[in-house]
């Protein structure tokens, strides 16, 4: 069969095309103009202008004249390679041509969309794709590799998206490991009460999915764990976890929490994290009643035995039975293979202190969203009252919302739940302690589906709703009525006046923000962040739960503020983005692997210790170089770097950037 | 219908005739003010400010009035002039517009054109402090409490006179004015800049 | 200062740096009046310029950052300091007694020279407006502590006092006293509602400000007797220093006297 | 092109992880900046052969610009580490060659950073609108000899990188 790319002939033929991108490109770029000025570089045949090259009657056009003119290279310029070389590449493919004799220009990120002079853009669009003109000459047709993809996947993070994703693997016949940091799987949504706007109790739909994904056969659950490193490509990661240890055998244990009971702290005295610090524990302990394992674990800076090794050691005595505890329990490193990775490691709420205006830390009745939570919650320290820090009732209470957030000293984003989930605990607020309610705010945002409706009931049932950012909380009374209460002093934005208004508790809305940890977990799995420090999706609105490493997935609030909605939609999504990977079995690298020159290499062995992934060997016998291009992960460090420029990368060949270079700066 | 005829009532409708074009622009791009198009009427500036009791308008609604180019409103507003130049508005703001600045802006603006309220002694004050330093470098605070008393209320001078002999008695207050050396120094140095409003004058 | 090894020599032929009031004026002009001070500072030799007073502080601070971020502003104080054969490079650092006594001299070294402890004394630590608003680097804008470090250091009992950083109304006292002294009205009254017996303050217009125009505050609203004073005077006192070297004798609300100065008849 | 309305042309070498993907969040966010880079995409900074910059300086280029991730953050480990090896033993070149340091620039710019792309351009483009074109083209006769001498000597000093 011959080469149809050739024509029969080793003359180039090339087409060009630009595309108006509608207004996007067409209103900044003459593109006609471009087409113009291209039409008379050596070896183009065909130059055209046209509407939106990326439809199918554009893709159309190019395979059509492929055939009509005998077209043996293609550039089209139009938008960033990385949203539609593909799809290019396989119109080319389609036309009858080798997909790599096409080449992309950027003109809309990179040209359109930055600028605003009509000449200087249009002067920049012609040199970029005169470049690329000039570049297309050098391309040689390649063939993509496949490599397999391991159908195992690592899911990090047990709150829910964590444990959504993993249950849709785990149900699909997916091998799973489900890595949590903490000692219980749940996250913050365990600590809820109930779930806006259906007002549903969260333990009740959240208990089952975790006891399901517990005892799912296809998932496995490391709690008290995290991912320390990672190895490897999409498709083989390989993936160290460790195990902290929680000095009590997971299999042994069966959670009838005799030990607690027994422990030589006959009284709870530790801040109990579960509770935000509302309620104390022991040093051996279950995270919450319902944790998932229902394994205790000891706090190794509290026990007596493994901070001092004196101590009755009545919990051993307790479970002599079944000799759970194990105070020599050490840290265990596990390593595992994986093809795909979802991240979903949440988000830390904002820490009120660092706005001292309102108080936090300083009066004991302002407490955060979280802490009111948990005194809602019938499971929590005070079995569902809420009461002052005197014990008593509070007959008035403020909600101040967008603590943190929307403010540039702090964090500039909406976290997108705090109005709803302020006007959830306002309702229960009022249903609890039938208190005068509050909500302060600058703009209440309830676009969800049936939070409008929500909004509008909490307005009906009596919450007050005043609009303004509180300036300050504070004791200091200047009427009588003011007398031993919080004081919040805010402009009634909408009546026109500042007000000073009295209340018994302060409710501080407090937004979402990256985990601590969050550079380290990045640069772990190879991700980006934002400015703001959220993890970067691949594309804000066509790969949402993709990044820029091929196999890693993000999902929940690592992404971004969202509510439980929201963060299950996406567990979902990035959980098919893996079985669509999985599923297929193998992955096509791009063909831009690194390649020797036998005869022109020196044997003078540089590049060998150059390349990261120790693709590059030295052949003793011949005295050369050896590239395994199945190692090559095409960065093209031993490229630049060869002194006898023996070494040549498939997809940047020398001369194909040199062509760029010429290219890029003859536009007069 | 003749009660109707009598009864002295106040347009509040504002018509964009009311506007005056730019005057929101200019006042942007005056160093310091540029933030102000971000600012998403919090209030958070009214609430912190110790001054709003007596203010016509609060920081939030001049914010408001400049952006919409209501140029008089705000220049005859005396929320520009009980300004106490605290900066609590400017640290307290989560858009970080440095309303303070903009106070500043707006009262210089309300000088040059002469349009602050009449009995209002505080651009008074402001400028006699700018005269005196002006043509003596330093402020002999006896002689500008004098001299702005003298303008704007005399009756002010008599009831504070129990104050100022206290003062003289303690020691704190100098009746002899103080001024610098090098006067002919800073006089060249304002000199430089012509659009001074204060040095042809004093 | 000496008490502590810090030399001050007094600035050369300084002039006003036109306060709040010349700002409302020409901000221009006010920038070039208060970079005189700093060019001059600067010809001196390498050394801070240090200011008692907020709105100096402020005046001078806010010169600075003008001159570094405005352009327009850097010409025309540039053009108008050369016209006077002065410079001014940005160099000189504008500081407050309170941050070079805090971070500079330190909490310990001011220990080591109290002599005579304010055990007992309950001092209301007020910061005022303009020193850690907006460009103080050294303290907290909405809750600073430096000054709260120093009494303590002295033996005095701090007052919770969240009034610390609010206006004292100073700047209008003279123009609007309605205003004006309504503010300090509610500053004095807190202070004694909690049970104070002196305000501490940094800014001596303050100081002046709360503790002159007590006879009319307590004509308009009710009487709120608490002395002010500056928080070096307190200091003075600890270190053994007489009252009159120190200028207490100049305060109109006289300060509670302390057990230690009765027994040694010191008369304020 | 007259010397009066002279704009300085600039060519950049982006990887493609980072610093390309920032180019494009700037052109997402529709941030502007001035039209005088030119950007080439390589996948890694440390792709960018010293030849690349000096045959760009050859062809006309009044500036080079080298864009790559932050140290640390190398999609391919440690490609930038030897972009940035690279680039002070050839500034140290240039420099020799009488080519001012403003015109060869390497920056370090996340995905993440579309804004930094903006400032980083603006302000390169103001560094060199006072140095005047580089013109080496015009000057291409005499130096016709003397690159070929430079090629040369490139070749040969090429360092023997150590192991990171």
């Amino acid at each position: 069969m011959s080469n149809p790319s050739h024509n029969g002939t080793d003359e180039v033929r090339i087409g060009f095309y630009i595309c108006h991108c509608g207004h996007n490109i067409g209103a900044v770029v003459d593109c006609p103009a471009v087409a113009e000025y291209t039409s008379k570089l050596p070896g183009v045949v065909v130059s055209r202008d046209y509407k939106y090259m990326c439809s199918d009657p554009g893709q159309e056009l190019i395979q059509q004249d492929i055939h009509d003119h005998k077209l043996n290279r293609i550039v089209v310029a139009s938008c960033s390679p990385l949203l539609h070389e593909h799809t290019f590449r396989t119109a080319t493919e389609r036309g009858g041509l080798n997909p790599f004799y096409f080449q992309m220009v950027n003109i809309r990120e990179h040209d359109s969309w930055v600028h605003t002079d009509l000449i200087e853009a249009t002067a920049k669009a012609r040199a970029l794709a005169h470049a690329a003109i000039r570049r297309v000459r050098f391309h040689k047709p390649l063939e993509t590799t496949r490599v397999p993809i391991h159908p195992d996947v690592l899911v990090v993070g047990g709150g829910i998206s964590g444990i959504h994703a993993a249950l849709t693997l785990g149900n699909a016949g997916k091998k799973v490991f489900l890595v949590e940091r903490e000692p219980s799987i749940g996250g913050h949504m365990a600590k809820f009460d109930k779930t806006f706007p259906t007002l549903d109790c969260a333990a009740c739909i959240l208990t089952p999915k975790m006891s399901a994904v517990r005892s799912h056969e296809n998932v496995t659950l490391w709690t008290y764990s995290e991912v320390v490193k990672v190895e490897g490509y999409v498709g083989n990661y390989k993936v160290t976890v460790q195990r902290k240890p929680r000095y009590v055998i997971e299999d042994l244990c069966v959670g009838c929490q005799e030990c607690i009971k027994s422990c030589v702290y006959k009284e709870p005295k530790f801040s109990d994290e579960f509770n935000v610090g509302l309620s104390k524990r022991k040093p051996i302990y279950i995270p919450f009643p319902q944790a998932v394992p229902q394994v205790v674990l000891i706090d190794p800076e509290r026990c007596l035995q493994v901070k001092t090794g004196k101590c009755k050691k009545t919990c051993l005595e307790a479970c002599a039975d079944r000799q759970a505890i194990d105070f020599n329990q050490k840290e265990e490193l596990i390593e595992v293979k994986v093809g795909t990775i979802i991240v979903a490691t949440g988000f830390k709420l904002f820490d009120a202190k660092r706005i001292p205006q309102y108080g936090y830390g300083l009066y004991p009745n302002v407490v955060t969203s979280l802490e009111l939570e948990r005194l809602v919650t019938s499971s929590g320290p005070t079995a569902g009252d809420i009461i002052l820090r005197d014990g008593s009732k509070p007959k008035t209470a403020g909600f101040i919302l967008c603590v943190g957030s929307r403010d540039l000293k702090t964090n500039r984003w909406c976290s997108r739940t705090c109005c709803m989930h302020s006007m959830k605990l306002a309702q229960l607020f009022k249903e609890h302690t039938d208190a005068d309610v509050t909500i302060f705010y600058m703009d209440i945002r309830a676009p969800g589906k049936g939070c409008e409706e929500f909004y509008d009931k909490s307005l009906r049932e009596g919450i007050r709703f005043i609009r303004g950012r509180v300036a300050e909380v504070t004791d200091w009374a200047l009427a009588p009525e003011e007398e031993g209460k919080l004081v919040i002093r805010v402009e009634d934005t909408l009546a026109g006046f500042v007000r000073r208004i009295p209340v018994d508790m302060i409710v501080l809305a407090v937004g979402m923000e990256p985990q601590v940890d969050a550079q380290e977990v990045r640069r772990l799995f190879n991700m980006s962040c934002g400015t703001e420090g959220w993890f970067l999706e691949k594309h804000p609105k066509l790969a949402p739960v993709s990044t820029f490493t091929d196999g890693v997935f993000i999902a929940g609030c690592c992404q971004g503020p969202k509510d439980i909605p929201d963060s299950i939609a996406q567990a979902g999504a990035a959980a098919a983005e893996a079985m669509a990977l999985i599923d297929r079995g193998y992955i096509e690298q791009e063909p831009n692997t690194a390649y020797i020159v036998e005869e022109e290499c020196s044997g003078c062995k540089s590049c060998v210790v150059l390349c990261p992934y120790t693709a590059i060997s030295f052949d003793d016998a011949k005295q050369k170089a050896i590239i395994n291009e199945a190692l090559c992960k095409g960065c093209g460090t031993c490229v630049a770097s060869c002194p006898s420029g023996s070494i040549k990368q498939h997809l940047f060949e020398d001369e194909q950037i040199f062509s760029e270079i010429e290219g890029v700066l003859a536009y007069d | 219908m003749v009660e109707a005829h009598m009864m002295k009532i106040k347009r509040t409708i504002k018509y964009d005739a009311d506007r005056v074009g730019g005057f929101g622009r200019e006042i942007m791009s005056v160093a310091g003010c540029d933030q102000l198009p971000s600012c998403i009427q919090c209030g958070t500036c009214s609430g912190t400010c110790p001054l709003t009791i007596y203010m016509d308008f609060s920081p939030r609604q001049v914010m408001a009035l400049v952006r919409a180019d209501f140029k008089n409103e705000v220049l005859r507003s005396n929320t520009i002039w009980l300004c106490a130049s605290c900066y609590s508005c400017t640290v307290e703001c989560p858009r970080q517009i440095r309303i303070t600045d903009i106070m500043y802006a707006l009262k210089q603006r309300a000088i040059k054109e002469q349009v602050y309220p009449k009995h209002m002694p505080i651009p008074i004050l402001a400028k006699e402090f700018a005269k005196m330093v002006l043509s003596k470098g330093r402020i002999t605070e006896t002689l500008l409490v004098m001299q702005l008393f003298l303008r704007a209320n005399w009756r002010a001078v008599l009831s504070s006179w129990r104050l100022g002999l206290g003062l003289i008695t303690t020691g704190r207050f100098v009746i002899k004015p103080e001024r610098i050396e090098r006067q002919a120094e800073l006089d060249a140095m304002l000199a430089t800049i012509t659009n001074g409003n204060g040095k042809g004058k004093a | 200062m000496r008490h502590l090894g810090i030399e001050l020599t007094e600035l050369d032929d300084w002039n006003c740096c036109g306060a709040t009031a010349y700002m409302s004026v020409d901000e221009q002009e006010a920038c070039i009046l208060a970079a005189r001070n700093l060019a001059i500072a600067e010809k001196t030799g390498p050394q801070d310029l240090l200011t008692p007073c907020s709105a100096c502080y402020l005046v001078l601070n806010k010169t600075k950052h003008n001159v570094e971020d405005f352009p327009k502003i850097r010409e025309g104080v540039q053009r108008a300091l050369k016209a006077a054969n002065l410079s001014y490079s940005g160099k000189t650092a504008v500081r407050h007694p309170l941050d070079v006594l805090f971070h500079d001299v330190g909490i310990e070294a001011i220990k080591r020279k109290v002599v005579r402890p304010l055990k007992g004394l309950k001092v209301a630590p007020y910061y005022g407006c303009q020193v850690v608003r907006p460009y103080a680097t050294f303290d907290e804008a909405w809750n600073p502590t430096t000054m709260d470090g120093i009494l303590a250091a002295l033996g005095a009992e701090i007052v919770h006092y969240p009034l610390k950083t609010k206006c004292c109304g100073a700047s209008l006292t003279g123009t609007v006293p309605e205003a004006g002294l309504r503010m300090s009205y509610i500053l004095l009254k807190e202070a004694v509602r909690r049970g104070a017996d002196v305000i501490s303050t940094i800014c001596p217009l303050c100081q002046f400000n709360l503790d002159a125009y007590h006879d009319q505050i307590m004509k308009r609203w009710e009487p709120a007797r608490i002395a002010t004073v500056y928080f070096t005077q307190l200091m003075g006192l600890a270190f053994g220093l007489e009252p009159k070297q120190l200028g207490l004798h100049r305060n109109f609300v006289p300060m509670k006297r302390l057990p230690e100065l009765e027994k040694s008849e010191i008369r304020f | 092109m007259t010397e009066k309305n002279w704009q300085p042309r600039i060519v950049a070498f982006f990887c493609n992880w980072c610093t390309y993907t920032a180019a494009d969040l700037a052109g997402v966010s529709r941030l502007k900046y001035a039209a005088n880079i030119r950007i080439i995409r390589l996948m890694c900074s440390g792709r960018v052969d010293p030849q690349f910059i000096v045959d760009a300086f050859a062809r006309g280029a009044d500036g080079v610009l080298i864009g790559g991730c932050h140290p640390g953050d190398c999609h391919y480990v440690e490609g930038n580490y030897k972009a940035l090896r690279r680039f002070q033993m050839l500034k140290r070149m240039l420099d020799d060659m009488g080519i001012e340091e403003q015109r060869l620039q390497l920056e370090w710019i996340s995905a993440s950073e579309g804004d930094k792309v903006r400032t980083v351009v603006n302000d390169m483009v103001e560094k060199i609108k006072p140095l005047g074109p580089l013109g080496i083209p015009k000057k291409f006769e005499a130096w016709d000899k003397e690159m070929a001498e430079l090629e040369e000597k490139i070749t040969s000093s090429e360092p023997v990188a150590a192991p990171a």
